[in-house]
């Protein structure tokens, strides 16, 4: 905590989100031994987007290990290794590539501990960075959580700030189970507060970031901060918008989604993954299956990428993910839906 | 992360023991061998039983004519090292020395199974003897047999990882990245290739264009052996050494020759190999093979061995016995056990 | 055809599935030499389910290739081969392995097009036996097809019959993009009926399996079979419910769901895979946000695969997937549903 | 499935030419070696200027220093031949004949790049050109060429395929798979590593523990060798050879030594090498040691070579400046080309 100068009120400093996930690493390596970060470059060159940096200095090679290019095999010894009593994280250098390890990952360290009767624990962390907007093309440049989300026996998270991408980190890997941690690139140089003091931010708890009463978004990793402006925007038209972060996709806060929803009777998903099979379905299914359902005053309507590989020119590339403008748009539409409704929509709440 | 007790390794306890045959090997580690080897054929044996009629539902993987490599391995290995298994893991899982009646119990799905009933033939573990699973991708266990190994490495025990694979596993992308990460950490993991010539229908010449696969260490740096995989005391042998190499220098490949008897699987009819080439591998079989030698040049008498076969008979057919009394899982236990809390 | 006896009507004739899938191998193979299978044991033995038996003998060992067991090289090689004039089906035995091709598969095949600004074709097709049910346990079980939909550049099929499976492989090998075709393995015996004169099935075309008019269940591959016969049965009870399946997930018929939804105003998602992250998500998104919405009479509701790894206790296994009785009582329970609604539900349509 | 034309290789048409140098060489072969590693170095040069003015966006992985390979490689390719890239892909598009305004154009992502401006930096392609693309996955390529391959093998063309790859991607899975593929079905490969020392960061002393990467040819029963990748007629002597061996013997794997002079990446800070280092592998620079050789040893006067070297340098200030000028695509195109018709 820093005093503010004047008033002597205390404020978290900020730092920035590649800072905040440094941090939790630093922290976690040094209060458990059995606790090691192994992954492509992140020693000395302080791994892809230089979140490692500086680790290896303070805490040596033999907790901080540079490997051969090769993430099958990372992901499926950091299981076996879970196994016999140390606790991995691995870090792939784009998320992308987390499908040359999808077969250790989502077969062998996510089906373990059902396959041999609840006989051992897998506590793994796999970290890496998702998302568009680098110029980097169609192969390094996807959001992927519904693959994840898909294999029971992951835990996937996905966080928007520095404040919760330190407590969700030093959680991960804390937790008994593999967990899939898909940092959002463009999120590494934001800042925010983020406390001196420790703290864990718990999985399956999802985060009001801000409340509302018109309309609920639920949004995740880098379209957090897209929706917050755009409902900032929107609130000098008139319009108020709760946003949602559930920040762990698995587990999931439904909890906290359907009763956002039965408030506002209005439900926008954004997310930044291709919108076929994203996980902007599973939400939309869960709320069209829930209490909040007979409460609906307009279709449930999601914004996300279109359904193309990520092209690299920037103007392409920058359209093909949700933009504030579809966002504040889809917004509008339902709201204006809402007002077209039949007034008797207000039906019963099921049990 | 699993609990374990300490243990000793046959072979540590064998060479305490003063009292040597002409075979240059305690009466105690021949016994044990043999025991082991009987172990896997007659559980196979029943397995095979059961399936044909149905008992056991699914498919399996039987290690029939391979014995002596799980045994002759295993003699080597306290409950504190670890293996991975593979699809074809019963034998495997014999070796390590979990109890009978747990793994024909989850042959049968039953709740009281080393697994509760939930992996299955391709699933058989015991991670707290070191066994730390079977896997149904074939090259899947090895990743796995590294990451033990980085334990190991961590925690400074005084262990090895025993890395079980097949011929045909040899050409899977995880094989190469394994050994080659292995080999770059200098890490005790011993892979063991048991080249029973096929993978399901496809000879190894058909699946490798490299004759002599122990070849293949050449390309990691690491060296590479043979040893006869029909050969009990010969897989004992290159194991024990194997297992010296890899604990300060880091893994070493070891490929046994040898060859399955029964099937692929299940639904295996066969076409692919010759009757006489059956035979011919049959004529070594490592069972009766090892038991003329007991019997020729050990201090066996036969009343013993036969003693030896109708005691493991006997262990067998109570484990069989007990599994298909034992219940199934009930529909509570369908939701449990997919996280750790 | 075959003449029926006594009344001289032609009726087709029946072969299983399996003989489906094999004769349109054969047909295909035998039209277009460019055309070629390859896979782990698809020659003399036949496949992991005696698919392509008989092939390598009539067709020869260039045409059908053993290969060794590498996945990933058989899906990329593929694309490769597909890239430069020739038309590859890779067989893989049991489609959980798919993950150890999915790089190959999902960013390489499925990317290609796009990322090389539409230069090329990539013609190829990834046949291999999807679902539960063979006592095989948690890594030969899985229906993963949910994965290969977020894949934009993929089509995804899931015959459910005989007849789909052979129209829908001819015209998976004569498209110009890679498919991914899972096949059924619980279905492979079962046999229904398939014209002996070449056909094929489009893409992108729901069929109505069943008609009806209280309630519409979508379902594909093994579970069609199980809705149909939940739908005989409720018809005793007076419910008359539609069944539709959409053959193809991507391309998907939305238009096809969206009326039978409009049209009985109650919707049942029934699919293998887990719940979690599956297709029927997507589809319930897909309503939720479409001209049925307003019209719906009930929540959308999905029966589905539980959240576990498919167990190996048989009695475990039939409980880990949708049965007959969780779909009966699903629709069951939205029918009271829609009762209990208020009548000013039946809103406008969304234009 | 691509249209192309014929084309001849720029050796064959050298066999044809009767006048040789000193060096052993025609003329136009030494010249055409000699433009196509300028094409490359200036190419490179430029988009390292307009990366570092940031008019280029996204990351970039320069091929300074390895020219030499890609140009000798080349030079034995014609149009009919394939080969597949890397991320490190400038080099083999530019050295393989595709024009240089369409590759500037998609550095620029232009509607008018080679791939539309959809494709960028990791994925320059020319199909048409048996260019089969760049990819930004790391060892991705291998199973391509593999697949190009066996189109040859199927459809009775007389053709190769040249992999492309690098030193890190070789401890791939991909790798191991798609060498081992190509070795039981003997297709047409040449296996190509760029061993440019490092995988980012990480020496290949670190990343394998096996010194000569040629080696590794043996896992697989396949030829191995090495060349001086730093000398662009020795690449081009072992390319010439490795491809007649190649289309009648099956795979080969030809390591290249080689040093990337620049950066991995757009972000390198280069803490990994020492200056000495660099300094030493600058002294191999490829492409003045052969500007001396044609000098001294060929036909070449000083004015000849600085006409070439001006030639190539209008040619590429032109590509660059087409490519600035060049529309960039408009959202009508964001949504086309995922599917053929
Ligand atoms: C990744 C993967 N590919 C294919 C299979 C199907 N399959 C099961 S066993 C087997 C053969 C394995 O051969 P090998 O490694 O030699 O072991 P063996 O069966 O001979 O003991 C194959 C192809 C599989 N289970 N996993
Ligand atoms: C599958 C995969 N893993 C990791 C990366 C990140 N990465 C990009 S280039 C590179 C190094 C590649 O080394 P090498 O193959 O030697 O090629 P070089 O860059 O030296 O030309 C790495 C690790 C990637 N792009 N793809
Ligand atoms: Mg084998
Ligand atoms: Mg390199």
């Amino acid at each position: 905590m820093r005093t503010d100068a004047g008033t002597g009120a205390r404020r978290p400093r900020e730092i920035s989100y590649a800072q905040a996930v440094r941090e939790a690493l630093r922290e976690e390596l040094r209060r458990d031994p059995r606790v090691f970060l192994m992954g492509e470059d992140v020693g000395i060159y302080g791994g892809t987007f230089g979140v490692s940096a500086g680790l290896i200095e303070e805490l040596g090679p033999d907790r901080i290990l540079d490997t051969p290019i090769s993430e099958a095999v990372l992901a499926g010894a950091a299981a076996g290794a879970a196994l016999t009593g140390t606790r991995p994280i691995v870090e792939i250098p784009f998320s992308d590539f987390l499908s040359l390890a999808l077969d250790q990952i989502g077969n062998q360290a996510a089906k373990m501990r059902y396959m041999f009767g609840g006989a051992v624990r897998v506590p793994l962390v796999v970290r890496s960075p998702a998302g568009s907007g680098t110029g980097a093309g169609a192969q390094h440049s996807q959001s992927q959580e519904a693959v994840f989300c898909h294999f029971p026996g992951l835990k996937v998270v996905v966080p928007s700030t520095p404040y919760d991408a330190k407590g969700l980190l030093k959680t991960a890997v804390r937790d008994d189970n593999p967990v899939v941690f898909l940092e959002q690139k463009l999120l590494y140089k934001e800042t925010g507060p983020v406390p001196e003091e420790e703290y864990l931010v718990p999985f399956g708890k999802a985060d009001v970031k801000r409340p509302g009463s018109d309309l609920t978004i639920v949004a995740w990793g880098r379209m957090v901060g897209m929706c917050l402006a755009a409902a900032e925007r929107l609130e000098s038209e008139g319009v108020s918008v709760e946003v949602l972060d559930p920040r762990t996709l698995v587990p999931l806060d439904t909890r906290a989604i359907v009763s956002s929803v039965a408030k506002t009777g209005r439900l926008l998903i954004v997310h930044e993954a291709v919108r076929t099979g994203g996980f902007g379905g599973e939400i939309a299914a869960l709320v069209a299956d829930s209490e909040a359902f007979p409460l609906l005053k307009a279709p449930i309507r999601r914004v996300a990428g279109f359904d193309i590989p990520v092209p690299y020119s920037p103007n392409l590339e920058r359209n093909a993910v949700p933009t504030p403008e579809r966002i504040e748009d889809a917004v509008r539409d339902l709201l204006v839906q809402g007002e077209k409704r039949p007034a008797g929509r207000t039906g019963s709440v099921r049990s | 992360m699993i609990d374990r007790s300490p243990g000793t390794t046959v072979a540590a306890a064998a060479a305490a023991q003063a009292a040597r045959t002409r075979m240059g090997y305690p009466d105690s580690l021949l016994e044990d061998l043999y025991r082991r080897m009987l172990r896997i054929r007659y559980f196979e044996e029943e397995i095979h039983y059961h399936i044909s009629r149905g008992h056991i539902h699914g498919t399996t993987h039987l290690y029939v004519g391979e014995e002596a490599i799980a045994a002759g391995a295993a003699a080597n290995l306290s409950d504190l090292d670890y293996i991975t298994s593979t699809h074809r893991c019963h034998g495997h899982a014999v070796a390590k020395g979990t109890a009978l009646s747990g793994l024909a119990a989850e042959m049968f799905g039953k709740r009281a199974g080393v697994c509760g009933g939930k992996g299955g033939s391709m699933h058989l573990a015991d991670p707290a003897r070191g066994n730390l699973g079977g896997t149904g991708i074939v090259g899947g266990g090895l990743p796995i047999a590294v990451g033990a190994a980085l334990s190991i490495r961590r925690l400074g025990q005084d262990r090895v990882a025993v890395c079980f694979f097949g011929d045909g596993a040899m050409n899977e992308g995880t094989f190469h990245e394994s050994v080659n990460l292995a080999s770059v950490w200098k890490l005790p993991v011993l892979f063991l290739c048991e080249n029973n010539q096929y993978g399901v229908s496809t000879h190894v010449r058909r699946s490798t264009n490299v004759q002599d696969l122990s070849l293949r260490a050449a390309a990691y740096g690491i060296p590479g052996r043979k040893v006869d995989g029909m050969d009990v005391l010969a897989v004992y042998e290159a194991v024990r050494e194997a297992k010296e190499y890899v604990k300060t220098n880091g893994p070493l490949l070891l490929v046994a020759q040898t060859y399955r008897f029964l099937g692929h699987s299940r639904s295996d009819a066969n076409v692919y190999r010759t009757e006489e080439e059956i035979a011919s591998w049959r004529r070594r079989d490592p069972i009766p093979r090892f038991r003329e030698r007991l019997n020729e040049e050990g201090s066996f008498s036969e009343d013993r061995i036969e003693d030896i076969e109708e005691e493991v008979r006997r262990e067998v057919d109570a484990a069989f016995r007990y599994a298909r009394a034992c219940e199934e899982p009930g529909l509570e236990d369908l939701l449990r056990d997919v996280y750790a809390d």
